[in-house]
């Protein structure tokens, strides 16, 4: 250990704890030991990162909006997710008679568990994964899918029409969103060869000169990127895709009738969906955990992994307070006729990629297919509908 | 811009036997008006409406306004009457007729119509209509089909005042809850009594307010 | 482990029990969901992570939110006020039953002839999708053209040739 | 002009809604918007039938904010409707109590200062610019937009507002204009920083088009939503910034020629396809143009009285008689029409709401529209309650 | 081209997330209870009364003539005369509020009441910060709590209190001038009458404001 | 009440003051206000939480529009009897523990549109208000005052012992009875069990 | 088999459980000891806007929406097939690859029959 | 591992077994439906657990025959369901015996 250089010693240093911690243990329980330590981790990062970025968000929203945001709370205001935690805790707990008081309380533990599950398998550091399962991206949609389960159960046990409205609406922006995710990842497998994240990750983690071979770089990685990061933001709701809760519309979408920490639990298991979309991006798409340059090794890799997270949260941050949102019919139209469209020629694309052998012309080909298809597919659609800039005449 | 005359004529041309009378208004604005017999009033409006001249396509406001009944006491000796005449009606008169034989004319309410011309750009042409009285002849024809924007319009004249639109495609109360009884734009509309907290009390708040104490202390001490 | 699959045995056959008992067809459809779930962990405990995972991912996400949907589509979430099994439901018990009854007989008889459990296979995805292209190329095919042939014939039956006034 | 037909078969048998869609598909879902919902810009409710997400029929409810201004005034002397008049369209307390002066000088035969005109148009103009940058904010607010172009739109408004209530005393509710002029004569700094605020006004104007105008997804989901073909508009009697974005040329500024609006050069921007689009450009364009009256007559305004020494303010007893009086207020038509009988209080004082009458074609908009559209074109209406329902 | 306005879009919100930490004007929050925005000179919230000199209730300018309470729109006013009579600054005879009430819960803030007093009495006050949990208690103003000094009003309107000043010194020259004169004409008439005449104030013009 | 305090410190002990105090500091903190404006004085409340007050910076701009997750209720404006109904209903589905601000003059006593027919004379006839502001409209830094004083409000309030909040009572009314559209009238007038006052305050002139 | 990342995957599994029932236990006590609920037939009546809810919330839904989860069921089904072929891809011959293209083209031929049928346009 | 291909077996038996008497005694038509997919899950467990103990998994049959078989599964879930609307919305009701009634 000693002649380990220091800066793997930082990388690998909750690695090393752990196992530090564990050596203390019989042999028999270390491996158990071992995965309730992991299990803490994400247990308790995740949604510390969670009330961090609440509080991120709010004062980022401000700052676009010429304000300050949440300050007084503790110092700067950091305090405020504390203080929101708290109060949900004593809030009442109101169960409308008409509902379907089990459903309605299973659904928001559901939507927990399930989006919990999902980080099992994200590796957020060199060597830090949960899970390292061969099937590991499938085991991360399945998991995704079953979180439409929860916002339908929240939906129609509320018995309330603007939460069942939102859920049927959640329900089918998320499953037509999920299709698009599943196929933009699918590209990164066929070059990456592996279902497992830390192989996807090794895969990236190279460099031609300082420069790393992240996917995201390439022609198709691009398109794939894009689509994963628009596919994403509708996965978990956020604006300009936030139509499930939709206000303008449907009151609160799904969790019209949730009040104290049910609700709470919704808020924050939609944040982690956020987190561990944004990490699986960052996973395929931006190396993961690796340095954006080679040069920059030495910092911990757990480090460019949340940093990475942290840089997908400011764009939805940012995108949140920049844009009206969709309606459902538009966002259901963007998934199927745009979005599915391009990600399927995106795999090929992919493949065309790899029979194409090295050299520049996969570049040009490949880009060539994908702007073509956007910028043809895009006006067409706003074509059609005789759509676009306009200008105004004027009386006298 | 034709002048009430103009208008008068042209519509007598026009819908034979309309019945149109000028209702001259002695302010300085001076936006004179004509009124309308209800019989005609949907061919008339039709006209107004369609004319090439007039094409008066804006309805812009319609107003209702309540005449109550008034005692008219003949002229005998004591009688100071203060009355002024305002569109050829009649005002109330506060006035304590006291052996005198008295005659209760009877009031009605009035439609006032302001229409505007948005092709040619002039206006305003202002019709009125009357009521018959207040309590049951109250039926007048809505002109919702010619003008739309006298829809909401009129459901609130008749939420208010209690004219009945005939051919109005959705008369219902347009402000008040639907099971609410009174007209309460209405000169005699006694509001409900909720005086419970009065700090400054003022004039009849005041009087109204005691008695509303009064009420209240009385069923108090039923109890 | 056998604890852990009688779990999951446990788990499984109590969710098809409730989903088969439970009069709220809603609750029924989230009881086969969990039905499902036991079924995928049974598939893992077997050591087939791919096929437990993509039960997961058809099932859980994509048939129970089908059924669901049927569900609200029919207004089944309504208790039908004459009950929720059929005239004929002990007929039907018994049926099952019975073939419960043959099943079980046919496991329990041939129990000694069937092979013990090999060491855990090393099968990888990358196996599955060689054998995919691979020898099994073809089902593939078939495959392919049996879900597309599902769905149109799902879509024109829901849409039953509806004609969808423009605008 | 071809006769609208209102006899349609939606406004008949309206307590009657039908179980299933026409089409034979899905159930019909009936939900009330309103009174409190978050994009009812206040208490206001539409009783919409959905059919999946399409709306079949909006039957709009009113009254919620019924607070019987038309009552009271008739109740109380000339002078004291002025602050109610305020709470009318309570985002532009000026307009409305310009309009109230101006019937009541029309009904007394008032002649006003030309000093006082000017600043009633630089107030005017002023509530105009503030009434359409919050109209657009909450436009885009009801499209869900996270509050980024309201909090814009609230921005320039505490200037305007910090103008009003340096020279008012009030923040929104102005009280100012009195018949016969203005209450308090503005000051030289006050014109100065009038300015100033009118000149870094077309900055932030900039800032709005960049963030808005060309938004792919403002323009799908605004361009075609909404429809209203002008003569319906115009036989609704619909007016403002709604009726000029359906084609239709008709602003009182130039209609009427009120006040001193002969005076100024401007231009009356004209929409070409009466969409939620249209509407909201039009009244971008019409902030440009407000912006525009606002430079010429900070630039020429004379000096003199703010009041006419002959008016009186207690004891104000018009002849009888009766007048209609009408402007160009940010939301349209607004008009007083009063009718005296001699005595200290109009003996009938009747408002005429353009907020209101903007909505009698809101069903007709939205009918087959998407709800999410229905709170945007509501929001293209751009109505404010306290008018509404006086 | 596609997505080229939402980019747009997304500068602008840009440039205000970062100029939010360099410029004032992207930044225009008012930090409320420490930092304030000055209070204009005109501004108005709730009236008080106005009284000269030390004591506040020998001070008030208030003549009671009930005319504030006769036009204030809500009617949020309740005054009370007295039954006798003090003289005013100048002199005159006058009748004082043996209760003067307003109904802040009610008030509209329309400065109506300042407008038709013709004693200048009754003015406009600034302070906005009177949110209490007592609404019975503490929304009913009484001319206690509203007498306010002219020195307060001076220090919240300082213009206008030195036009009422002049005004107010203007008519006390001009009524003492005519006193003196009807006393030295009376003086001179008679030695015996006692010179008690009232002096006759201003009657400010009707409608004046 | 020092005493008081004293006695309930010594029987309930020191975990149960700093519990109260995490209590009140949350609930102070974490103030969301409900989605809900009534009239004029709405638009100085949506001014608050716009860029030159902020409203935000004491957490508490998250503007619920469900009132199943709001905290706070803002009476801002006229309410009207034909609103009132709504306004109580909306106020019971709230989750306790709940205020109201009950802001401008109107929605503390019908302010001046109280002599109107249609206008209800205050709402703290049907619910009890926490914090009244005067005004019309409020400044909004009147509103922001009434947020400290609300605050202040919280931080006073006991955990237990006679003088908790009613919220904490059980024996205490949950249900505020939302007043029927009757033919002429509100019915009831007004709900005695938050409206004690008889008939007090009726001013005389004689 | 503790070894094994399923148990891992119980773990995580049930800390998640726990951090969902954990704080709604904490909840629970809350209100059993200081703030006790108050239901009440107003309170726990459906929310809609203010007005007492008519109709109710489970009716029938248009097709539409099935229509769109039979398409992803379609999708959801291809994808656990291209996901092996994903991972194998790289050591693949072209004739695997155009096999694998055969199939994608079929279900992309539902798609666009789908599209063509006007099944695509949200009603 | 220790738990014997019979218990797999006689948990796939028994959830057949439920299936099928889901599938016979509901009226539901969908609650037939899902039983038809408890039943075709039974089978899929047997298809899992033979590929287990057969002596040589690494041939892949009874997998890919499983995967097979749960996108079989799903398109024949997909199918029925919507026949289960089309039939409602002609009879509007998805109560088999009502159905039956109609039918005759
Ligand atoms: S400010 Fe207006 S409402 Fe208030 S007391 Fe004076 S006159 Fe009455
Ligand atoms: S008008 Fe002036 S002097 Fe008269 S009562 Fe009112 S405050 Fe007093
Ligand atoms: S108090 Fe004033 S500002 Fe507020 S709602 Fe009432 S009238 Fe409007």
């Amino acid at each position: 250990m000693a002649t380990t250089p220091f800066s793997t010693q930082l990388d690998q240093i909750f690695v090393l704890l752990r196992d530090w911690l564990v050596g203390y243990l019989p042999a028999a329980y270390r491996p158990a030991a071992g995965a309730v330590l992991g299990v803490l981790g994400i247990i308790s990062v995740f949604p510390a990162l969670f009330a961090l970025t609440t509080v991120f968000e709010r004062k980022g929203l401000g700052r676009m909006q010429n304000r300050f945001g949440p300050n007084r709370v503790g110092p700067y205001g950091f305090f405020q997710p504390v203080a929101d935690g708290i109060k949900a805790l004593i809030k009442e707990d109101v169960i409308p008679f008409r509902a379907d008081g089990v459903v309605h309380f299973v659904a928001p533990i559901v939507l927990l568990v399930t989006v919990f599950m999902g980080f099992a398998v994200l590796p957020v550091g060199r060597n830090m994964v949960l899970a390292d399962m061969d099937s590991g991206l499938l085991f991360f949609f399945a998991m995704g899918a079953a979180t439409e389960l929860s916002v339908f159960m929240a939906g129609w046990s509320s018995r309330n029409k603007y939460s069942l409205l939102g859920a049927m609406r959640g329900i089918a922006q998320m499953i037509s969103y999920e299709v698009v995710l599943l196929l933009s990842a699918v590209s990164i497998v066929m070059i990456g060869g592996s279902l497992s994240l830390s192989k996807i990750v090794e895969a990236q983690n190279s460099y031609t000169g300082i420069f790393p071979h992240w996917y995201v770089f390439t022609p198709w990685g691009l398109a794939g990127f894009l689509m994963f990061g628009v596919a994403a933001t509708a996965e978990t709701n956020r604006c300009p895709f936030d139509l499930p809760e939709g206000e303008s519309e449907i009151v609160a979408g799904y969790f019209t009738e949730y009040s104290g920490f049910k609700f709470a639990i919704f808020f924050i298991g939609e944040y982690l969906a956020m987190f561990s979309l944004s990490g699986m991006a960052t996973t395929l798409f931006l190396g993961g955990w690796s340095a954006p340059l080679s040069i920059l090794n030495f910092i911990p890799s757990w480090i460019w992994f949340f940093g990475k997270v942290m840089i997908f949260i400011f764009v939805f941050i940012w995108v949140r307070g920049t844009l009206p949102r969709l309606r459902q019919d538009q966002l259901m139209n963007f998934a199927w006729k745009f979005v599915l469209p391009l990600s399927l020629v995106n795999l090929i694309v992919t493949a065309l990629w790899r029979f194409m052998g090295e050299g520049w012309l996969r570049w040009v080909v490949s880009t060539a297919i994908l702007a073509a298809f956007y910028v043809l597919v895009g006006r067409a659609s706003f074509r059609r509908k005789n759509i676009g800039l306009r200008s105004y005449r004027y009386a006298e | 811009m034709k002048t009430v005359e103009e208008i008068k004529a042209a519509i007598e041309a026009a819908v034979p036997g309309a019945g149109v009378e000028i209702v001259l208004n002695p302010g300085p604005a001076a936006q004179h008006s004509l009124r309308l017999a209800p019989e005609s009033a949907l061919a008339v409006a039709t006209f107004l409406r369609d004319d090439a001249d007039l094409a008066l396509d804006h309805l812009s406001n319609v107003t209702g306004v309540d005449w109550p009944d008034k005692e008219i006491a003949e002229k005998v000796k004591v009688t100071r009457t203060v009355a002024k005449t305002v569109d050829g009606v009649e005002q109330q008169v506060e006035e304590t007729v006291e052996e005198t034989r008295k005659r209760v004319e009877p009031g009605c309410l009035e439609v006032v119509y302001h229409l505007f011309s948005v092709a040619k750009k002039h206006g305003p042409v202002v019709l009125r209509m009357r009521t018959e009285n207040r309590s049951d002849r109250v039926e007048l024809p809505s002109m919702t089909h010619i003008w739309r924007s006298a829809d909401f319009q009129e459901r609130e004249i008749f939420d208010l005042y209690g004219v009945v639109f005939k051919g109005h495609p959705d008369l219902r109360r347009l402000l008040m809850w639907d099971e609410f009884k009174d007209h309460p734009m209405r000169k005699d509309y006694v509001e409900p009594d909720d005086y419970e907290y009065e700090p400054t009390p003022h004039d009849h708040v005041l009087a109204r307010a005691q008695e509303h104490q009064k009420k209240i202390e009385a069923a108090g001490n039923k109890e | 482990m056998s604890v852990v699959f009688y779990l999951l045995a446990a788990m499984t056959i109590a969710g098809g029990l409730a989903a088969v008992l439970l009069k709220q067809l809603v609750h029924a459809a989230l009881a086969v969901t969990v039905a499902f779930a036991g079924l995928a962990l049974l598939y893992l405990d077997l050591d087939a992570q791919f096929a437990g995972f993509a039960q997961i991912l058809v099932y859980i996400g994509a048939v129970t939110i089908l059924i669901v949907f049927a569900i609200l589509l029919t207004r089944s979430s309504d208790l039908p006020k004459e009950g929720v099994f059929s005239g004929t439901w002990a007929v039907g018990l018994m049926i099952a039953a019975g073939v419960f009854a043959v099943l079980g007989w046919a496991v329990l008889a041939s129990v000694r002839v069937v092979p013990q459990q090999s060491p855990a296979p090393a099968v990888t995805v990358r196996d599955i999708g060689n054998a995919l292209v691979g020898r099994y190329a073809l089902p593939l095919e078939i495959v392919g053209l049996l879900l597309t042939a599902a769905t149109v014939g799902a879509v024109i039956v829901a849409m039953h040739e509806k004609e969808r006034p423009k605008g | 002009m071809n006769v609208v037909d209102t006899k349609s078969e939606k406004h008949e048998g309206w307590n009657l809604p039908p179980a299933v869609a026409p089409d034979g598909e899905g159930e019909l879902l009936e939900v009330s918007m309103g009174p409190h919902h978050p994009s009812t810009h206040g208490v206001f409710r539409m009783d919409v039938t959905l059919d999946g997400e399409r709306v079949i029929r909006l039957k709009p409810v009113f009254g919620y904010l019924h607070r019987n201004h038309e009552k009271l005034a008739e109740g109380q002397t000339y002078l004291a409707s002025i602050p109610y008049t305020d709470r009318l369209d309570y985002i532009c307390s000026l307009t409305n109590n310009w309009a109230y002066a101006l019937a009541v000088e029309k009904l007394a035969g008032q002649e006003v200062p030309e000093r006082a005109e000017y600043v009633r148009v630089i107030l005017g103009e002023l509530t105009r610019v503030q009434n359409h940058a919050l109209a657009v904010g909450f436009l885009l607010q009801d499209m869900g937009a996270s509050g980024t172009p309201l909090m814009y739109g609230f921005r320039e408004r505490e200037e305007i507002l910090d103008l009003f209530e340096t020279l008012t005393g009030s923040r929104m509710m102005c009280n100012y204009m009195r018949f016969g002029g203005c209450r308090v004569d503005p000051t030289a700094e006050w014109l100065e920083r009038a300015r100033k605020i009118v000149a870094k006004l077309p900055k932030f104007v900039d800032e709005f088009e960049a963030l808005l105008i060309g938004n792919e997804i403002l323009i799908a989901r605004t361009q075609g939503t909404g429809i209203l073909p002008p003569d319906l508009a115009v036989n609704a009697g619909v007016t403002g910034p709604v009726l000029r974005a359906s084609g239709v040329n008709y602003d009182l500024r130039k209609v009427d020629r009120y006040s001193i609006y002969d005076r100024f050069d401007f231009k009356v921007p004209l929409g070409e396809h009466g969409d939620v689009y249209d509407r909201f450009m039009i009244r971008l364009l019409e902030l440009r143009q407000s912006l525009r009256i606002l430079e010429q007559a900070l630039k020429d305004i004379p000096g003199g009285p703010v009041m006419d020494p002959k008016a009186k303010i207690r004891n104000f007893r018009p002849k009888p008689g009766e007048a209609y009086g009408r402007i160009e207020a940010p939301k349209g038509e607004l008009g007083f029409y009063l009718i005296s009988d001699g005595g200290p209080n109009p003996y009938r004082y009747r408002v005429r709401p353009p907020s209101l009458i903007n909505l009698t074609i809101l069903e007709d908009m939205c009918l087959g529209q998407n709800v999410a559209d229905v709170v945007l074109i509501l929001g293209s209406v751009d109505i404010v309650l306290g008018e509404v329902d006086r | 081209m596609l997505g080229e306005g939402i980019l747009k879009g997304l500068a602008e919100t840009a440039k205000n997330f970062f100029g939010s930490y360099v410029s004032k004007e992207r930044l225009t929050t008012v930090q409320y209870p420490e930092e304030r925005i000055p209070t204009v000179e005109n501004a108005r919230v709730f009236p008080f009364l106005v009284y000269d000199g030390p004591d506040w209730e020998a001070g008030l300018r208030c003549v009671s003539c009930q005319i504030c309470e006769k036009e204030c729109p809500p009617k949020c006013i309740f005054i009370e005369k007295s039954k006798d009579k003090k003289p005013d600054f100048v002199g005159k005879m006058q009748f004082y509020p043996v209760r003067f009430d307003i109904d802040t819960s009610v008030c509209m803030s329309c400065q109506i009441c300042v407008e038709v007093c013709p004693f200048d009495a009754i003015r406009m006050n600034t302070g906005f910060e009177l949110a209490t949990g007592d609404r019975f208690g503490g929304l009913l103003l009484d001319r206690k709590h509203l007498a306010h000094s002219n020195e307060y009003y001076h220090s919240i309107h300082p213009t206008e209190a030195a036009e009422v000043d002049a005004r107010r010194a203007e008519e006390k020259a001009a009524a003492e001038a005519k006193a003196k004169a009807a006393a030295e004409a009376a003086a001179a008439k008679a030695a015996a009458a006692p010179a008690a005449a009232p002096a006759p104030t201003k009657q400010p013009a009707e409608g004046g404001s | 009440m020092d005493e008081n305090l004293k006695i309930e410190l010594g029987k309930q002990g020191i975990v149960v003051t700093t519990l109260q105090e995490l209590y009140n500091w949350g609930r102070r903190s974490s103030v969301w206000p409900m989605n809900f404006g009534l009239a004029c004085c709405a638009i100085e409340m949506i001014a608050t939480t716009m860029a030159r007050y902020d409203l935000a910076r004491f957490g508490a701009e998250v503007f619920r529009p469900s009132p199943r997750q709001a905290d706070l209720m803002i009476i801002s404006g006229t309410v009207t009897k034909k609103m009132a109904p709504q306004v109580v209903r909306l106020y019971n589905q709230m989750a306790e523990p709940r205020y109201v601000i009950a802001m401008g003059a109107c929605a503390i006593s019908g302010g001046p549109f109280k002599q109107g027919y249609n206008v209800l004379k205050g709402i703290d006839r049907y619910i009890p208000v926490d914090v009244h502001i005067p005004g019309c409209p409020p400044r909004p830094e009147a509103l922001l005052q009434a947020f400290i004083a609300l605050q202040k409000k919280i931080d006073g309030q006991h955990l237990t012992g006679e003088d908790r909040p009613r919220f904490l009572d059980a024996e205490a009314q949950g249900e505020f009875p939302v007043p029927e559209q009757g033919e002429h009238d509100l019915v009831p007038t007004s709900n005695k069990g938050v409206w004690p006052i008889k008939i007090q305050g009726l001013g005389t002139r004689d | 088999m503790s070894s094994s990342p399923y148990f891992s995957l119980a773990v995580l599994f049930v800390a998640a459980l726990a951090f969902g029932l954990g704080p709604l236990g904490l909840a629970w006590l809350w209100a059993r000891f200081y703030s006790p609920r108050k239901p009440n037939p107003t309170k726990n009546s459906i929310y809609e806007c203010g007005l007492v809810s008519k109709g109710d919330a489970w009716v029938r839904f248009r097709p539409a929406y099935y229509l769109y989860a039979i398409i992803f069921l379609i999708f959801d089904v291809e994808a656990v097939f291209l996901l092996p072929f994903a991972v194998a891809f790289s050591g693949l011959s072209a004739a695997a690859c155009i096999a694998m293209l055969v199939f994608v083209l079929l279900l992309v031929e539902g798609l666009a029959w789908a599209w063509a049928k006007g099944i695509l346009t949200w009603a | 591992m220790t738990t014997p291909l019979a218990c797999y077996l006689l948990v796939a038996a028994l959830l057949f077994a439920i299936g099928l008497a889901g599938a016979l005694v509901r009226r539901n038509a969908i609650m037939v439906l899902i039983g038809i997919e408890l039943m075709l899950n039974a089978a899929n467990l047997n298809l899992i657990a033979f590929w287990r103990f057969e002596p040589h998994p690494e041939a892949l049959t009874g997998m890919m025959f499983a995967i097979f078989s749960i996108a079989v599964a799903a398109a024949e879930a997909a199918v029925g369901l919507g026949l289960v609307i089309s039939i409602y919305r002609h009879t509007n009701t998805t109560d088999l015996d009502k159905m039956n009634r109609m039918k005759g």
